[in-house]
């Protein structure tokens, strides 16, 4: 394998690491509820934002993050309680619409209570890169890749053999027979919006050190993870997993092959290719629409 | 699609029950374990119950029976709470429950089987057993796992299965077993045989019957009038949202106008 | 009928309700900006309205100019170029200001131009692009030193280096863009051969593809960075992950402290040109523009408890420019004002010194950019 | 019918009166200006209010189709010096086109889906107009000369409000019949179900594609005329900021109601103007605002506000 090749499928990872967590909590809302979060990104803003101004404020790296993650997890309960529950019964627009509001509202609280700039944080194990067969990757993308890869396992555990974990997935299948089962299920979607709330401060935390953060970083991460879930097939968190990597090596095997300028594009055109072959994403459920 | 037959209204000189229960129920002692009083409910602006009442005694097997769209299912989805309540009471072991979560009365020991099984598709028999027992300390768990094996032995065999793959049949014991996981107090069941070839139905409603052998109380709720009367303690008849009959089982299996407007006699 | 006269009416009341605002009418002189102070391009726009706001009082509290009151009406137009249209609209015929003094970025000055140049009023842009004043525009100016200023700057650099290829990674935006045009028109006439050529989506999070390539081109001897904000950043940081090892240029679009700490360690030895304010205090003392640097900078930071950028610097000098043709001119009457702006001499700004005429709306020369080196994690003037 | 049909000219009366009196409120070229924009965006929204409300479809990226529009007729007037009343019919029927083609694959999908495969498509156009610099001037856009109607251009706010005016009646007219015809009803059996829709024998993805590309057209005429009456068009019209835009403003004013997809327009196009005075806090309360709204009014603005009358009168 060529150096340049290798170069390219590392890039590609670890950026499919980033939109990977951030469409995880695209499918773990939408298991639950129904709901595609337009505002996950803003959480990945929060958790990057808090943890750089905790730092600043002079307090250590650990206690910095679990308080950005404690917050975002708050953040995330709050839209939940006072934005999607209240609206549980609007159609799917109406829903996507107030988690744009949502979003929207987050970066302009975001931007007042923060400010404008863009802010680095340091890295967790320095920044000397390191070389692989000619090809580098700078530490903090091990981290992300690693913490992906702890994350996909304890929240395989937590929903496969775990009595709540299995109860919001029976949630998911069907909210009104888990409520049968005796699962509250108004607690299940609370509380997927604060695993996804974590989940995207995680993320935000993780990439920091990476690509910055600043109070519009939500915007495009957001997007990006939207594709991720929607390629791996909503509501299978997996699948999600899978659709991060397939549209981050896609884009840096564009980049470096084809045309920088239409990196993007062609990751949306391998996004089109395979919602047209598989209109419900690589690992999605069939949709069964009822008559 | 399935052929229905929309039965003629009964005449509405029978539809008059007042005072009827006292003397029907006196094969029973002590107070109900559930008893509705005058409910309505509503879907958005559409009434689907009308006035209701309802009394389900310890032990006792009562069948709701009714046409398509009368309002069974409404009537159940209130009792098991996953229905609003518009006006009227629900007394569960003398308690007014009208208020009361769906997912707490199944703690309170209200357990139902929904209308066309609707068990976890993707995930296997075991784990739809277990959460039947969610609201259950786990170290009985083991115990009733294996209760509910020897009752349905073929649930054993299937159990790391995902649910969805089973056959209608399989699944409706399935979902029964998922419901006793649970130890109700009171069953509900919203038409077990649906869509189940007679063979299939036969072995529900043996089922059925071996429960209210232990001494289950049940509230079933059942298109195919004949089977439920004829293992019923008591039945309803609803028409409309409104209940306009009631009698022991084996009476209404005689009442001529059942028989016309149900049974198909 | 009831219906549909109601829903039809609350169309109707929306509209008038919108309307019922109330013109305030003072004797001040109206200063009229347009900023993006969101969106994409905040990362300019910010400290340009903080500078804008901040000296706006100062000059107030100095006692105004002309004996009035500046007023300082601001929108911000969330870097979309429609919002720039509208509320440029609102600034000439609702507002009625005398000056407009924004446009953070070249797309929404060039957006709004033809309104300007209808309504006559005069126009300092704080847009980067030579566009916007080549060909000249009556009513428009502009403070900011050109991309292809910047490039002429950097080529010069590079030639006394003996650099002649090079590769050019450039984002997707209209600074991003304008600059690597240049780089490519301006790069025959100074001996320099692009051997490379990769672009970058705003916000993207990973570059090494579009380096890794640039790296492996032929005789590569320098890459040349056109960008700003925090992409730049990434740009360094990947510059450095892969070790590439020769000079990395940039443009004046990461002259901001910010760019320093963003990219640690990765921003050592960066060369780019920069205005003079950015290493004020390495001026020589008989350097005029030390003083007004040093001032500015210490100012802001009082204010705002943060470090200067250059961008900030465009809006100093559009609002003293203004200011100054206006006393010059001795009235708000757009005609004398835009005379006034057109003989401007000498004029010493945190940019440069403006020397403006009829067919020059600029008025700063190469002589005015400074080319800088980043070094131990400051600005560090090269000479 | 007849009734329906009589409402629908009442009501057609009533916004032509709005119409011809609003211009005594508007006193300078601000005014005019902000209306004009009103009546551009919802010339777009009615349209989309037929693919996204009545036909029960989602779109986040129909702003391509308007900034194709608007990139068509500029290109054609400026660089192959077209007359723009050429250049417009040109721009919508290739756009038409366009939409038929990519209708049909993209329309197979559903929900999320479908909004993923719409926004993906926006993306693209987003991205080609971007990055085809010759053609289209690239990020910070192209001056695009003024509508030339007889030889005369049309700077002057007032006439572009009347040439506005006119083109938004006709499609609010359109609109209407469209939704009272066979069409109509087709569209919203699609929308409350495929299956059963084709069951009737509607043929389901005929009617979307149409719609799609009724819808799609429309948005290239508003597109067209907005790039003529700025004089100014960059990439960021064909942005997915700006499909979330006037998505929400269908959305807002109520999905199924033509005169709801009018007023979400007026509102959102207006909001942001009274909103700038609050600077730092316009995000906030836009964000605010927008939750608010459709959480205490799921339906849409209008469609509610019917609602409640109707109750109020039944009761």
């Amino acid at each position: 394998m060529s150096a340049e090749l290798l170069q390219f499928i590392f890039s590609g990872i670890t950026v499919g690491a980033i939109y990977a967590l951030v469409g995880l909590g695209f499918s773990i809302i939408y298991n639950a509820s129904q709901v595609i979060n337009f505002a996950q990104g803003e959480f990945v803003m929060i958790g990057g934002m808090a943890t750089v101004s905790l730092l600043a404020a002079g307090l250590p790296m650990p206690v910095a993050i679990v308080l950005a993650i404690l917050a975002t997890i708050v953040v995330g309960m709050a839209l939940e309680k006072l934005a999607i529950e209240p609206a549980r019964s609007a159609s799917i627009v109406t829903l996507i619409i107030i988690t744009i509001g949502a979003s929207i509202f987050l970066r302009g609280l975001a931007q007042i209570v923060w400010d404008r700039n863009f802010h680095p944080m340091s890295s967790f194990s320095g920044d000397k890169p390191i070389n692989i067969g000619g090809a580098s990757i700078v530490p903090q993308s091990l981290w992300v890749l690693g913490s992906t890869v702890v994350i996909v396992i304890a929240l395989w555990i937590f929903f496969h053999r775990t009595r709540f974990g299995k109860a919001i997935l029976a949630t998911s299948f069907n909210s009104d027979v888990a409520r049968l089962m005796g699962i509250n299920v108004r607690f299940v979607l609370l509380f997927s919006f604060a695993l996804a709330a974590m989940l995207g401060a995680i993320a935000g935390i993780l990439i920091t050190p990476i690509i910055l953060t600043s109070y519009q970083v939500g915007v495009l991460l957001g997007l990006k993870g939207f594709s991720a879930a929607i390629v791996g097939g909503l509501g299978n968190p997996m699948g999600a997993i899978a659709g991060g990597f397939v549209v981050g090596i896609a884009e840096s095997m564009t980049a470096g092959y084809i045309s920088s300028d239409y990196k993007d594009a062609v990751a949306f055109i391998i996004i089109l290719l395979v919602l047209f072959l598989r209109p419900q994403g690589l690992f999605g459920r069939k949709i069964s629409e009822r008559v | 699609m399935k052929y229905v037959t929309v039965p003629k209204l009964l005449p509405r000189t029978l539809a008059r029950i007042d005072g009827m229960d006292t003397n029907i129920v006196d094969m029973n002692q002590g107070r109900p374990i559930l008893k509705i009083t005058s409910l309505a409910s509503h879907y958005g602006r559409i009434q689907a119950l009308f006035d209701v009442d309802i009394e389900v005694f310890e032990g006792e097997l009562v069948a709701l029976v009714g046409a398509n769209g009368a309002g069974k299912t409404t009537l159940l989805r209130t009792i098991s709470g996953l229905q609003r309540v518009s006006s009227g009471s629900i007394h569960y072991r003398g308690d007014d429950i009208g208020s009361v979560p769906a997912e707490q009365r199944v703690r309170l020991g209200i357990s139902q089987v929904p209308e066309g099984r609707q068990v976890f598709g993707p995930m296997s028999v075991e784990d739809n057993l277990r959460l039947g027992a969610y609201t259950r300390p786990p170290e009985e768990l083991r115990d009733s796992l294996e209760q509910m094996f020897d009752m349905f032995p073929a649930l054993r065999e299937m159990r790391s299965l995902a649910a969805g793959t089973l056959s209608g049949g399989q699944q409706q014991m399935l979902a029964i077993a998922r419901a006793l996981m649970a130890k109700p107090k009171l069953l509900l069941l919203d038409e077990p045989s649906m869509g189940l070839a007679p063979l299939l139905v036969a072995e529900v409603f043996n089922t059925i019957t071996m429960l209210k052998d232990q001494q289950m109380t049940i509230l079933l709720v059942e298109q195919n009038a004949q089977k439920a009367l004829s293992i019923a303690d008591r039945g309803y008849v609803i028409e409309t949202g409104r209940i306009v009959l009631t009698d022991r089982g084996s009476t209404l299996l005689d009442n001529k106008e059942v028989q016309t407007a149900y049974l198909g006699v | 009928m009831f219906r549909t006269f109601f829903k039809t009416s609350l169309v109707a009341i929306a509209l008038v309700a919108m309307f019922i605002s109330n013109a305030y009418a003072a004797d001040t002189i109206k200063i009229g900006t347009f900023l993006s102070v969101t969106g994409p391009a905040s990362f300019l726009g910010d400290p340009e309205m903080k500078t804008l706001e901040l000296y706006v009082d100062r000059i107030n509290k100095a006692g105004g100019v002309l004996g009035k009151q500046i007023e300082l009406i601001a929108y911000d137009d969330a870097t979309d170029p429609k919002n720039a249209v509208s509320f440029v609209k609102r600034l000439i015929h609702e507002d009625k200001v005398d000056i407009i003094v924004g446009g953070t970025t070249t797309g929404n000055t060039m957006a709004v131009i033809q309104e300007v140049e209808r309504a006559g009023i005069p126009f300092i842009s704080l847009g980067g692009a030579s566009v916007i004043i080549d060909p000249v525009k009556k009513w428009v100016f502009k403070t900011p030193h050109t991309d292809r200023l910047a490039v002429s700057k950097v080529y010069e650099d590079m030639k006394t280096r003996g650099i002649s290829k090079i590769g050019l990674i450039s984002g997707s935006g209209g600074f991003d863009k304008s600059c690597r045009k240049n780089a490519i028109d301006l790069s025959a006439a100074a001996g320099i051969t692009i051997v490379a050529d990769e672009t970058h989506g705003k916000g993207d999070t990973d570059m090494t593809p579009q380096l890794t390539k640039i790296k492996n081109a032929e005789g590569l001897q320098a890459v040349l960075t056109c960008g700003f904000g925090s992409d730049e950043v990434l740009v360094a940081k990947n510059f450095a992950q892969l070790g590439i090892e020769v000079p990395l240029y940039a443009s004046h679009g990461v002259a901001s402290s910010s760019y320093i700490t963003g990219a640690g360690g990765a921003a050592e030895n960066v060369r780019l040109p920069a205005a003079a304010v950015l290493v004020a205090g390495q001026l020589p003392d008989d350097n005029p523009q030390k003083a007004i640097g040093l001032a500015y900078r210490e100012e802001y930071k009082k204010a705002y408890n943060e470090p200067i950028s250059t961008f900030g610097g465009h809006a100093y000098d559009g609002l003293f420019l203004a200011v100054d043709a206006i006393k010059r001119a001795g009235s708000t009457d757009p005609e004398k004002v835009l005379a006034a702006l057109e003989s401007t001499k000498s004029f010493v700004g945190v940019d440069g010194i403006f020397n403006m005429t009829a067919t020059d709306h600029l008025g700063l020369d190469s002589a005015s950019f400074q080319m800088v080196e980043i070094k131990n994690g400051d600005w560090q003037l090269l000479q | 019918m007849k009734r329906l049909a009589h409402a629908r000219t009442g009501s057609l009366l009533v916004l032509a009166l709005v119409m011809v009196l609003l211009p005594l409120l508007l006193d300078n070229p601000y005014r005019y200006d902000i209306v004009i924009r009103i009546g551009i965006n919802a010339i777009v929204c009615v349209g989309l209010n037929l693919f996204v409300g009545y036909a029960g479809q989602i779109s986040l990226g129909h702003a391509g189709f308007f900034a194709l529009g608007a990139y068509g007729s500029a290109i054609l007037t400026s660089q192959y010096s077209w007359p723009s009343l050429v250049a417009l019919p040109v721009s919508a029927l290739v756009v038409g086109v366009l939409a038929f083609v990519v209708a049909r694959p993209i329309l197979r999908l559903k929900g999320h889906y479908l909004a993923m495969g719409t926004l993906g498509m926006g993306v693209i156009i987003f991205l080609v107009i971007t990055h085809e610099t010759s053609l289209t001037g690239g990020p910070d856009g192209m001056p695009v000369p003024p509508l030339s109607i007889a030889g005369i251009d049309v700077y002057d706010e007032k006439t572009w409000y009347w040439i506005i005016a006119g083109v938004l009646l006709l499609n609010v007219w359109l609109a209407l019949n469209l939704v009272g015809s066979p069409i109509g009803r087709a569209l919203r059996a699609i929308h409350g179900s495929e299956p059963a829709a084709s069951v009737l024998g509607i043929n389901v993805a005929r009617y979307k594609a149409m719609v799609f590309v009724i819808s799609a057209v429309i948005a290239s005429v508003a597109g067209s005329l907005f790039t003529h009456y700025s004089g100014f068009i960059t990439p960021s019209e064909a942005g997915f900021l700006h499909s979330v835009e006037l998505i929400t403003m269908v959305v807002l004013g109520g999905m199924a109601s033509t005169y709801g997809a009018l007023v979400g327009a007026v509102i959102l196009t207006a909001l942001p103007q009274f909103l700038a005075v609050l600077h730092d806090y316009e995000m906030v309360v836009f964000g605010a605002v927008l939750m608010g709204t459709m959480i205490f009014m799921p339906k849409g603005i209008v469609p509610s506000i019917i609602d409640l009358l109707r109750r109020r009168r039944s009761s």
